[in-house]
């Protein structure tokens, strides 16, 4: 499978990427993570030209939850762990939207990971990207939910004495049609990630690895870098990140994909999802095309979904009064 | 002879039919041209556990229920058991004489208070502890025993229709119980027929067998009990157009009229039946004459009440008129988001109805228990309007209401609505929905977002009366920003002191312009004469029963005057004020131990009202106890300051 | 000469040191005798934001921050655009000579109400919009300058101690700043030395190379700038034992020695702070004199704060005396908890530190905004205790005290903190543990239950006072069981009206048993003369201003009074009107937009207050500010009903 | 692995079944798969011969949830969603009790799931049953999260547009080192998956597939029995439900397995999680000794864990006050 997205043709009033940046100051820590998802995401909107007033970004409440204003689409920062059930609602209501979620990993898979089990039965069309940095940035350092057992990182008093989530089997589990993981410090790999993600019809997850300079002194660039193990012979370091697309991975389950090809996917699946340490493989792990959208779902009820969805459904008539005809639904009631 | 006034009750184990038999007694007398006003009462169960159906039929329209009940039509054990007691002197007990052997100790689902009550009873009146005993206490009280011998009226059925009827026929004995009584009361058999068809109409295979079931019921009960009964009910003309409708019907309804395009949910009761009623109906005609289906509403059930609120207030952000509807554990839940909703000035609706609390307390009964909480959920202050309706008609067009207030005050809106008016059933002129006017606020058509160049749309921008011209996501020209942090007025976040002060003030603003703007007529009603020797306060449903015990006050001479208020949040402090300044007797009405609301009338007025009459044991209040209550208040010196209400089963 | 009598500040990026810079200062003092209060300010920001830290010290006790700043020690340029405006006349201002030059427009992080007051200010003088502009402007208004040439101090340091030392005696600019300070004021430079040990403590290798620094510091600002300025810091010789503490540290301790075992929080700011020491003291002697580490608490960071409260409740189930930490959105989500522990009679302890909301707010500022909302927060109703501390001696105690109360009464309590004081640091003599009572109510002990045979524990058993002995999960004979539904004295679920009726009233008369059993001085302090001109009510943290204030009413010869509230529910209703009645002037002070406690004193007593001294821009309320507003309404007949203070950076 | 637990030695006095049944009026719908849950829940206790008050039962809300007023110990009906927190928190203040939790799919994958997945992290030794009906029951029949996408039940008045979620995937994802799966009308079987589950140390998951006869009239008791699929040649039905240990499926991962055995089990384990429909297993499907409890993270800090639990520990001295020593904390503190 392509990881790179074939962008449209230049349009007339071609869109930079400075269009996609506002002038809000960013006070993200000096070398964070979230630079670098900050700018895969302004890319991946620019290359897609997608018209700033049709995206809207969501987060929840954290570090890596203050990207929306950093980027010059319109951007609804929530509360913490609901960025889902916002982006929700705001999708259906306009299912014509652009929609990119943002969230740090204890915003996401710790207080908010009700609602990312419950997405995942949903296949609502959004692009989910979890801030991965093993840290709750913003309340200065506690233990995330990715954190792994006996792992001691600078502002912890004790080592972490909960076992870490693996993020990729629990979308899988919950039932995510798109399923992915970057670095944030592979900005471009990253960009294409998230492309394919917003080009995904359903569900897109994608999992980023973020350092956090000021708090996590375990998984730091470095450590990523492989720089703690050098190569004996080269005396280059031994990067832990690889990229799945170069070792021939194929993530794609078609409609008509059989049981059998799904089975082995999924053992595939599950196996690189395993790999921590040594190997960190990012790349695309699923792009399932069999499931329907929450959308499409309403549109089989709904009719008029997307020609008149909820958002922007004319409610009232010329004299401003409610153009909703009841007679059929008060006649059910009607007794003389 | 009593014509045309009745209190009539049925009764039996959930799941066993007995709202479907209420309902066709309701319908054939809605039918009939005759007002009805209906209670139900039920466990928080799913089949077995004892429920009961009172409806009162009337000429006029009736809304509440009474502490008494005429007739009293049974088909088990147990309803005889919970309920003999409450039948008037000269009302009637009809049941099925194959039960009078039954003891009382057969009865699992009896709680010990029940058992003890009756036991003592009947060892009052050396009488054994069956249902004989209790119907023998029932008949020297005054009541007619009527029984309707179900199994001989049966076996006359099957041998007329063939054993195959057999098992099916069993199923109408509800509706045989339901029709004998009407058979005493002869009242119109068209109705009844009539009756039985809109209730069997999804299941059309039944009426017939069903309407046979009737026949041989009515003619029996007619032929043998009719001359020693003394009520009667009889059809009345009328070409009024009536809706014979539920509390979450008319919430829903309202909510479709008013434009509500994205509803949310978590099941609960007894909320859900709304959500449940709009997900059956989410597809209708427009008035614009198009046969199409236009109209739609979204009805989304969710992972939790969270999401619930939060959806909804992300669907509001794309321009839908979005709402939810929960009940107190579900509300709780919902703080948090509300909260945000204030701070970013979203709209939105959150219908909540009260039951009783706290925490999961009893979930199908009736308290108006959440009137403070709703007014300070979520922490930290941001404005937010609350309202209460006190019946179906206000509902219906408070939940228009709500929507029209959100959008315009930019602002998440309470509806607060309860149990009793959830699940009572009631008989309304119909609703007119040319009165429905949408009034959107200061929503941005797609083509009026006007910034120059370099200008950005400010979502929050700083007005006299604190209300921003507001666009949808994904309007042209119209990118913006929120959050929860204190922010700017493009939406960034920022802790300036001074910007704090104005985005508070600005946002805090708007209650002062809710308060000036919203007619006087949508905060209050004043029922009675300006000058009384009591008012009655009151908010919500003890409306019904507050204003049927106007009418006895009136024919007992007492000068009684009653003031509901709609609208809680912002309180309309002066109309309050001068009422009560000019009250004699200021007696607070309200379902809840500490009297909430007089204490918020004593927050905003300074004005303790004289007495309290509350309470608390899940049961709605009738009209007799506000008649009774007020009247000892208001006859008797050495009144206590707090009336703690007791009836109900 | 100004002798031990100073407001001092610094200031600097989030991240470059201000706090341990501080520290040393505020150690210092406190090692030399003198007493601390200090108060920091910071935005939602791990590095790179302006923070400041400002101390007053006095040889007495002090509890507020002023207005006004005596000395301004800096080492950044932000730091001087932003503060420079309030440094007193005859005040100075510490600098790096290097930053004359720097432009307003370089620092990004000024809000652009900040820049635009500067310009104009600026423009007023005809200067330009530079560092040295507002020095100008300062010196003009009579602050001293005093550049401290920080690089060349760092040269010959560096010099003496060869190059090696490099890198990291940068980082020693912060304690050069602040030891300049000293020198000028000519303190005892071995406390300065002890205050840099003790300060860091945890690094050791750093202190050497910090007093090599402090050294040359001291001498420089001593000799170039004392002879210039009129202050003056003085070691005080004391035998009394103080604590140099901050508030999460007293309540964390509070917690500790009230036998709290068990703690959930999940991160939030400025609550966690308290989880987390607590966590790194999760072991400690008992006072049995063993020498093991028995005493113990289990922390736990939850998932969510749902699951913090729900968790607490959990372990008190199982005995614990069990507390949960949070911020308002982390309360908003606890209410279906702190419900559900209302209706099942459980004793917990929720600790809520009171930040700017609504929403997130500004969750590093300081508001007093949830108070309603904790009397309120979760449907339905049930009783709980509120209390409010106003320092952090009444913290330490009232952390025991909460325990004492939620096991005597059964119940929820609530324990209101708010930023200010989790965030400020203060002097106090050392805490007495001996006066730490443990009441734990009617807890039964392991071998205490007694049921005979055929009768089973009653969990919920209907007693006089509502009070019915608890047994601990586990304990033998005491099967039992809860529910969120409405029970019976087992707890299990019953819907019958009557025990409804019992069961809340059970419940609900523990307010009125606390109500009684809570003595006065636990529920209120009252300051000044009994007589007085004016009557101060308040809650919480403006305690300390208003004290200070007190003795500049003194001096004025104004007769002022001050009522402090600190059980806010049960509220002391009598207590409360009696003063209220007798008072002339009723000012309420409180930190929130519409004087939540106000409309409670009305909701409760009738009385409205006169005037509201209110505040809600996020920053604490300082001594002057008091001083100020309250003489103005005193003295000035036109003086508004509510008054908005405004100071704060 | 042998399915069945050896049970003590009769104690001198013996308690009998009897001894763990309440006299509370039992309101389930008659039919209901509950019934099965808790014989099979009483029978173990008994089995176990766990004294009444050392065990304690939590639940949610919901028809299920009704469960522990009808088993005599002390049972806690919590909140919707909740079970899993209160009983976490009674079981480390006091870690002698017996825990065991009883949910329904509703309250424990729906609302609750926030709290099922960091539970994972944890492995807090509890049993943790879910009733599994496909409905909301209490509620009166709405769709679960288990309830498959497009199935309508009786009460929904549309199919279900949510897919469901496969919940043994989920709790193998969140990390939980007990998975299995029971059937309510296989009342033995089902007694010895709860055996098996409170013998284990750490959090056990056991999914009952319960049929609710009132609301969900697809997944009945007939059509697990197979009654609508009839063998054509025996013209008997062909059950849906069978047992793992029938098949000779190891659950078991040892502190010692290798990496190679542990991937291997995991592909079994999905391969047999996957399944659903023609063929539903039930049994053990993994038992992880390889994870320490947390009660065992705790004590390695906090060395009198054990011996003087939160719950249990003396707080005070004889003369009614504190007897915390905090001298070298407020030492750390003290300034004069
Ligand atoms: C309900 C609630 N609880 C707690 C907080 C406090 N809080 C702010 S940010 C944060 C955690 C951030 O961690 P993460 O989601 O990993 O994001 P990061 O800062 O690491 O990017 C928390 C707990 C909050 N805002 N709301
Ligand atoms: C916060 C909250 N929301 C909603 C409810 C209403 N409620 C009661 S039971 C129930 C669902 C029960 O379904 P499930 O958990 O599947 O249990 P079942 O009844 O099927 O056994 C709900 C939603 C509640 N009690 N609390
Ligand atoms: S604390 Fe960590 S995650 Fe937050 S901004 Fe700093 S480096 Fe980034
Ligand atoms: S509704 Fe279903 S789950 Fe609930 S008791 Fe009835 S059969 Fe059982
Ligand atoms: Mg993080
Ligand atoms: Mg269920």
């Amino acid at each position: 499978m392509e990881l790179e997205v074939k962008t449209a043709e230049p349009k007339p009033k071609q869109l930079k990427l400075a269009d996609y940046k506002t002038d809000v100051h960013n006070d993200w820590c000096p070398g964070c993570g979230d630079f670098g998802i900050l700018s895969a995401v302004q890319m991946a909107l620019n290359d897609l030209q997608i018209e700033p007033h049709r995206a809207v970004i969501f987060s929840g409440i954290g570090c890596s939850s203050k990207l929306p204003h950093f980027v010059k689409v319109s951007g609804i920062h929530t509360l913490h762990g609901r960025s889902l059930p916002f982006a929700i609602g705001a999708k259906l209501a306009n299912p014509a939207l652009t929609v990119v979620c943002a969230a740090g990993d204890g915003d996401g898979l710790g207080i908010g990971v009700g609602h990312f089990v419950n997405a995942g039965r949903r296949n609502v069309d959004f692009t989910y990207i979890l801030h991965n940095n093993g840290v709750y940035g913003l309340t200065k350092g506690q233990a995330s939910p990715t954190l792994r057992l006996g792992v001691k990182t600078k502002s912890l008093p004790m080592p972490n004495i909960n076992e870490g989530v693996n993020s990729l089997l629990l979308a899988l589990a919950s039932g995510f049609t798109f399923i992915a993981r970057g670095y944030s410090y592979e900005v471009k790999h990253l960009k294409e990630l998230i492309k394919q993600g917003i080009l995904h019809k359903g569900s897109a997850y994608i999992d980023v690895q973020q350092p956090c300079p000021t708090y996590n002194d375990i998984n730091t660039k470095d450590w990523y870098a492989g720089e703690d193990r050098m190569d004996a012979n080269t005396r280059n370091p031994l990067p832990r990140i690889y990229k799945l697309e170069d070792t021939g991975y194929d993530p794609l389950v078609k409609a008509d994909s059989s049981d059998e090809e799904i089975q082995q996917k999924i053992n595939r699946f599950i196996e690189k999802a395993m790999e921590w340490g040594d190997k960190i493989p990012i790349g695309i792990f699923l792009k399932n095309e069999s499931v329907s959208t929450y959308e499409m779902r309403i549109q089989e009820r709904i009719k008029t979904y997307f020609s008149s969805p909820p958002g922007t459904r004319n409610i009232a008539d010329t004299e401003g009064c409610s153009n909703a005809d009841l007679s059929a639904f008060f006649a059910e009631l009607q007794v003389t | 002879m009593v014509v045309n006034k009745l209190s009539w009750m049925t009764g039996g184990a959930q799941g066993s039919g007995v709202d479907s038999a209420a309902n066709i007694f309701g319908r054939s007398c809605t039918l009939g041209g005759l007002h009805v006003y209906g209670k139900r009462e039920y466990y928080s169960n799913i089949i077995g556990a004892h429920s009961y159906f009172q409806i009162r039929v009337d000429e006029k329209p009736i809304r509440s229920h009474v502490d008494t009940i005429d007739m009293l039509v049974t088909f088990d054990e147990e309803t005889l058991f919970r309920h003999y007691g409450e039948v008037v002197k000269g009302g009637a007990i009809l049941y099925d004489p194959a039960l009078v052997e039954m003891t009382l100790s057969r009865i699992p689902t009896l709680e010990p208070e029940v058992i003890s009550k009756i036991t003592a009873e009947l060892n009052e009146f050396g009488l054994p502890p069956t249902v004989k005993g209790i119907l023998s206490i029932a008949e020297q009280r005054g009541a007619k025993l009527f029984p309707i011998p179900f199994a001989e009226l049966l076996g006359t059925l099957e041998a007329e229709m063939g054993k195959d009827a057999g098992a099916n026929l069993k199923k109408t004995v509800n509706t045989m119980a339901v029709v004998s009584s009407l058979g005493i009361l002869e009242f119109d058999f068209d109705m009844i027929v009539k009756g039985i068809e809109v209730q069997f109409s999804a299941k059309r295979k039944v009426v017939s067998m069903n309407v046979k079931a009737a026949e041989k019921a009515y003619e029996y009960a007619n032929r043998e009990y009719s001359k020693q009964f003394t009520f009667r009910l009889k059809k009345i003309i009328t070409d009024e157009k009536r809706l014979y409708l539920q509390g979450t019907q008319a919430v829903a309804l309202g909510k479709l009229a008013g434009g509500c395009t994205f509803q949310t949910y978590y099941p609960i009761t007894p909320a859900s039946d709304e959500s449940v009623y709009l997900e059956a109906h989410e597809t209708f005609r427009l008035t614009d004459g198009t046969d199409s289906q236009e109209g739609s509403i979204v009805v989304v059930q969710t992972e939790d009440e969270i999401a619930a609120i939060t959806m909804a207030v992300g669907a509001a952000l794309s321009g839908a008129r979005a709402a939810t509807a929960t009940s107190g554990p579900g509300f709780s839940l919902m703080a948090e988001g509300t909260g945000w909703a204030g701070m970013n000035e979203v709209p939105v609706v959150i219908t909540v109805y009260s039951r009783g609390g706290p925490a999961t307390g009893l979930p199908t009964r009736h308290e108006q228990g959440d009137l403070l909480f709703s007014l300070y959920a979520a922490h930290g202050e941001f404005p937010r309007l609350v309202l209460a309706s006190g019946d179906m008609e206000e509902a219906f067009y408070d939940a228009v209401r709500a929507f029209n207030y959100a959008e315009q005050f930019q602002t998440p809106v309470v509806h607060l609505i309860d149990k009793a008016l959830a699940n009572s059933t009631q008989t309304y002129p119909m609703f007119d929905t040319r009165k429905v006017i949408i009034n959107r606020g200061e929503l941005l058509a797609e083509d009026a977002v006007v910034t120059n160049g370099s200008e950005m749309y400010k979502r929050f921008e700083l007005t006299e009366d604190g209300i921003s011209p507001r666009a949808r996501l994904g309007t042209a020209g119209a990118i913006y920003w929120n959050t929860g942090d204190e922010h700017d007025e493009l939406g960034h976040i920022t802790e300036d002191p001074e910007n704090r002060n104005r985005m508070m003030e600005k946002r805090m603003k708007k209650l002062e312009t809710a308060a000036q703007v919203i007619p006087l007529e949508e905060k209050v009603n004043f029922f009675g004469p300006k000058e009384a020797d009591a008012t009655i306060v009151s908010w919500g449903t003890p409306k019904g029963a507050i204003l049927d015990a106007m009418e006895l006050f009136e024919k007992d001479g007492l000068k009684v005057n009653f003031l509901q208020v709609r609208l809680i949040h912002p309180f309309p402090v002066e109309y309050v004020s001068g009422v009560l300044n000019r009250a004699k007797r200021k007696i607070n009405v309200e379902m809840n131990f500490s009297g909430q609301f007089a204490s918020l009338v004593r927050q905003h007025t300074g004005i303790a009202m004289d007495h309290l009459i509350v309470k608390y044991n899940g049961r709605p209040i009738s009209r007799d106890e506000i008649y009774e209550s007020v009247t000892m208040i208001m006859t008797n010196p050495k009144a206590p300051r707090k009336v703690v209400l007791q009836h109900g089963a």
